[in-house]
């Protein structure tokens, strides 16, 4: 039997591994990664609980992660873009100043 | 346990060994077809008017020498191809080739199964082929096919904008996402969707001339200006899986767009009982013939027009089909509203 | 049993392929294992009863979101190895250790504490539309309604945001 | 890192250089275009030639006067006839020969004909390179119509070595002008079938307005002839302004564009098919009667001097520059003025600011034979 405690281990599980990522790797765009795996996380969650206490709101909310993330990645990704091409890197090591 | 898998399974082995060997006679059909609009024969010397053609190409792609190129990166090169034919395939999961019908003493349905978000489904999964794509572009390490699959994406996307757009507008006309659901409000709307939508109908057809990579928007594949696009260093069954990607990404547009706009299985005017003598053509030759008819536009078309320039193309993804498509779907709200 | 068993074989490929997108070396590669990720994650969605949210996962974030990713890391394409420099500052092993406490930490509660509660079931919200599409969207276009139209909002400044980020010369 | 790779060099600059040939399906044989792209922009070419050398200038000076009819039909292997009788007309020049009228009656046939078969090609895979793949068949089997009636003339289907100094070396067959007439009555339906695919439809247009516009002084600055000539407004043609062969005896218009565009290339290219067909019909119903070749010496040794002589070849001006030393059964230097080649030169020049993809487009508008271009 799969009870809700399940999932949540499932998503600490994917929560860290995504922490791990961000916590451990230089190139941002690995970072942006393992956030996008944490937003999973997340959601895995929500959806669990949906399913459990047969609520469609948590579904409801999954939709607003997944909108917010789309917002994220777009965004991000322009910064990782607009940086590259001033300094020619991704590390997030030598993205030390604030102004360039 | 025979409803609940034999004949499930005995309907997915059909339709995807239907689906692939419709999609190598589609090579046929359109080398044939555009033969004939050129005033030449076409393939002639494999079968009696090279009716073992396909056959012979598949012989021919499975034992030619398959190369990876040296600084190719080796894995992601190897899974380019399989990722944009799979997508195409399990399409057909949701596609109805008609409705329920008794096949030795049992019910059976001519789908394979009817979910609930059946169209999203399908846009979800035609989306995932782009990755086909992009990778076989970046994993061949070399300029012509990055370039090419560069194109291609920024033109799957744009174009897939348009089209999803256009399905919105249908779905607001049969309110349900299900393919079933969707045919059997056309029946009950005395109306195919292609005259109640012209607008969405026509950007859809665009659209996918444009989804699928086929003329005039085959810019991604252009043999004169990028020597073949994406596909340029692969040879051997992994091209092959490619070109029939490509055909059958043709046939599953051709089936959405019969689903959606022709009415699907249904006969021509399903609610006038004097031409009830239609019936004894089954259901699933009336999808069938729909998809040809879609299937010889989309040759035709190749055959007659020239090819887009990307700017051009992406202007009028953009700029026109975009645009209308939002248009032609606020519309329909209102109307629906208005109706209600 | 069968859920089990299809929990767990989903459980260990999401696990597995979010630990291989934080550890492979080619950024390629990782960005593969991320949409065999988001996959799976779609796949587990279906089991939970949420198909509309598992085709929005799979057109979203793997039609969508990561063909993103997969532009931008073949347009930054790197002389040198991405993480070959590394700030003195930088105390990773630290963040490792503390990452392993919070997972410890949030296992210890989901099961202890979740675990031993049975959860409160309340009885379904009772809508007027049957089928998971349509009462996701009926509460999205009903209580959910000012939240759609920002979160709708957001897209389009991220929209602008990144046109005028990544845009050379405007 | 792994070794720097391919998309190493892409993206690193703003600047992408892309090798474009010898061997790639549109630039017409083996011409070589080192495309720098800024995105899909090109920003500069190098225009790379002869892979196709074969030193036929050179080869020449050591030929009699006679075999060399052979080699030139090697140069623009799309349009033989034409470099035979231009080679042939230079010859007479220097040797002052006279021909007669009957000869100079099919020597205009012939190199309309070749025109149009030369532009049944160009036709064929300019509108290949934009994508529309049914105008090539089309115009090839509208080419080879006019492959069979040189066959029947002179037994060829290629290189022809159609012509001798002085004249002809066989009178035409009997029957041939009719059938002449009736490829020209099948040719004209077939011209509005091309148009109906090309001239009105929308992609085309698109593709081919405003794209390499040349102006008349920039084309004639860079030395263009021909067609892209005439396209940019300069009413230049051989056959009007110093006529040869029959041509002062013909009737006809020399078509020319406003714009300079690829699309008024295009239409000056279509409306000289009219006024070949219009040349034929006139050439073919007024032959004369009478011998083929005119007073030619037995040893073909033209006297010590030098000339130039241009005819029209369908590509534009075709010059031969020949000099004699009057002793020799060779000549002393030759020299070829070809079309193609200096039509090329503005391949540069147009295609700057374009896209990847119009630059298949020029080249196609250009209508170049590296058979030509490289000699």
């Amino acid at each position: 039997m799969i009870t809700p405690t399940h999932y949540m281990l499932l998503s600490a599980a994917l929560f860290i591994i995504g922490v791990i990522g961000v916590m451990v790797r230089r190139n941002i765009i690995i970072i942006f990664m393992s956030i996008e795996l944490i937003l999973n996380a997340v959601n895995i969650n929500l959806i669990a609980y949906s399913y459990q206490l047969q609520d469609v709101i948590g579904q409801v909310f999954a939709v607003f992660v997944i909108a917010v993330a789309a917002a994220e990645a777009a965004v991000g990704l322009g910064i990782i873009l607009a940086f590259y091409r001033n300094k020619e890197t991704v590390n997030i090591d030598e993205m030390n100043l604030m102004r360039w | 346990m025979i409803d609940g898998f034999v004949i499930p399974l005995l309907k997915i082995v059909i339709v995807l060994n239907a689906t692939l060997v419709g999609v190598t006679y589609m090579v046929l059909l359109e080398r044939k077809v555009i033969a004939w609009a050129q005033s030449r024969l076409g393939p002639m010397r494999v079968g009696p008017h090279g009716i073992l053609q396909p056959i012979a190409d598949a012989v021919k792609l499975m034992l030619k020498e398959d190369i990876t190129p040296a600084r190719a990166d080796k894995w992601v090169f190897t899974v380019a191809p399989i990722i944009s034919m799979v997508p195409a395939l399990i399409v057909y999961a949701v596609i109805p080739f008609g409705p329920e019908v008794s096949l030795f003493g049992r019910q059976v349905t001519l789908y394979i199964t009817d979910i609930n978000v059946g169209l999203l489904y399908i846009v979800s999964v035609a989306s995932v082929g782009v990755y086909g794509i992009i990778l076989a572009g970046y994993a061949s390490n070399s300029k012509f096919p990055l370039l090419a699959s560069l194109r291609a994406s920024a033109q799957l996307i744009s174009y897939e904008v348009a089209v999803t757009l256009t399905l919105v507008s249908v779905v607001l006309m049969s309110g349900t996402l299900s393919m079933v659901g969707i045919v059997r409000a056309q029946e009950s709307a005395h109306l195919w969707f292609a005259f109640a939508q012209p607008l969405a109908f026509g950007i859809f057809v665009i659209g996918s001339l444009a989804e699928t990579n086929r003329a005039p928007f085959d810019l991604p594949e252009a043999e004169q200006e990028l020597t073949g696009g994406f596909h340029t260093e692969y040879s051997g069954m992994r091209f092959a899986l490619f070109f029939l990607a490509e055909y059958a990404n043709m046939i599953v547009v051709s089936s959405v767009a019969t689903t959606l706009f022709f009415g699907g299985w249904l006969r021509p005017f399903p609610n006038w009982a004097a031409l009830s003598f239609l019936d004894f053509i089954p259901s699933w030759t009336w999808f069938l013939i729909k998809s040809f008819v879609f299937l010889y536009f989309f040759v035709w078309v190749r055959a007659t027009l020239p090819r887009y320039r990307y700017d051009q193309l992406m202007r009028l993804g953009w700029k026109l089909l975009i645009p209308l498509a939002i248009a032609n779907l606020v519309l329909t709200g209102i109307i629906r509203v208005a109706l209600l | 049993m069968g859920e089990a068993i299809a929990f767990y074989t989903l459980a260990a490929f999401i696990l597995g392929f979010a630990v291989l997108v934080i550890t492979t070396k080619d950024t390629v590669h990782s960005v593969l294992f991320l949409v065999l990720d988001f996959l799976f994650v779609a796949a587990l969605y279906v089991m939970l009863n949420a198909p509309f949210l598992a085709a929005i996962q799979v057109l979203v974030y793997a039609g969508g979101i990561v063909v993103l990713y997969l532009f931008v890391v073949m347009l930054v394409n790197l002389k040198r190895l991405p993480e070959a420099f590394q700030d003195p500052n930088r105390h990773g092993r630290i963040g490792l250790i503390l990452s392993v406490a919070v997972l410890l930490e949030l296992a210890a509660i989901a099961a202890l504490g979740v675990g031993s509660v049975a959860p409160v079931r309340t009885a379904a919200r009772a809508l007027p539309v049957t089928g998971n599409t349509e009462q996701v969207g009926w509460m999205l276009y009903t209580s959910y309604l000012i939240p759609f139209e920002i979160a709708s909002m957001l897209l389009l400044v991220a929209m602008i945001g990144a046109i005028v980020l990544a845009k050379r010369e405007l | 890192m792994e070794a720097p790779t391919v998309r190493g060099e892409m993206f690193d600059t703003n600047e992408l250089v892309i090798n474009m040939g010898p061997q790639h399906p549109s630039t017409h044989g083996v011409l070589r275009v080192v495309l720098r792209l800024d995105g899909e922009k090109v920003v500069d070419t190098d225009v790379i030639i002869g892979y196709l050398h074969r030193g036929i200038e050179k080869l020449s000076e050591n030929r009699n006067w006679t075999q060399i009819i052979l080699l030139t039909d090697r140069m623009d292997y799309v349009a033989a006839a034409t470099n035979n009788v231009g080679y042939c007309e230079t010859v007479e020049k220097l040797m002052s020969l006279e021909v007669p009228r009957r000869a100079r009656y099919v020597r205009t046939l012939l190199c309309e004909l070749q025109r149009i078969a030369s532009h049944c090609l160009w036709l064929g895979t300019h509108a290949m390179d934009i994508g529309a793949m049914t105008v090539f068949l089309y115009a090839f089997r509208e080419r080879e119509l006019i492959l069979d009636l040189f066959e029947e003339f002179c037994g060829a289907r290629l290189t022809y070595n159609s012509m001798r100094i002085g004249g002809l070396p066989m009178d035409v067959p009997s029957g041939w002008d009719k059938k002449v007439l009736e490829f020209c009555k099948i040719m004209d339906s077939k011209l509005d079938e091309y148009e109906e695919l090309l001239t009105h439809n929308r992609i085309w247009i698109e593709r081919t307005k405003n794209v390499g516009v040349l102006t008349a002084a920039e084309a004639i600055d860079l030395g263009l002839s021909g067609p892209p000539l005439r396209g940019s407004g300069v009413p230049r043609d051989v056959r009007k302004d110093e006529p040869y062969a029959a041509y002062d005896e013909m009737e006809f218009d020399v078509p020319i564009g406003t714009a300079g565009d690829t699309y008024d290339r295009y239409l000056v290219r279509i409306e000289e098919f009219r006024q070949s067909l219009r040349i034929i019909r006139q050439a073919t119903e007024g032959l004369p009667e009478g011998p083929i070749v005119g007073k030619v010496p037995r040893l073909i040794k033209p006297p010590a001097g030098e000339t130039y002589h241009a005819i029209e070849s369908p590509k534009g001006e075709l010059g031969y520059f020949i000099v004699s030393d009057g002793k020799s059964t060779n000549p002393y230097r030759f020299r070829v003025r070809p079309p193609s080649f200096c039509n090329l030169q503005a391949l540069r020049r147009m295609v700057r600011g374009h896209l990847v993809a119009d630059v298949v487009a020029l080249i196609g508008s250009l209508d170049v034979v590296l058979g030509e271009v490289d000699r």
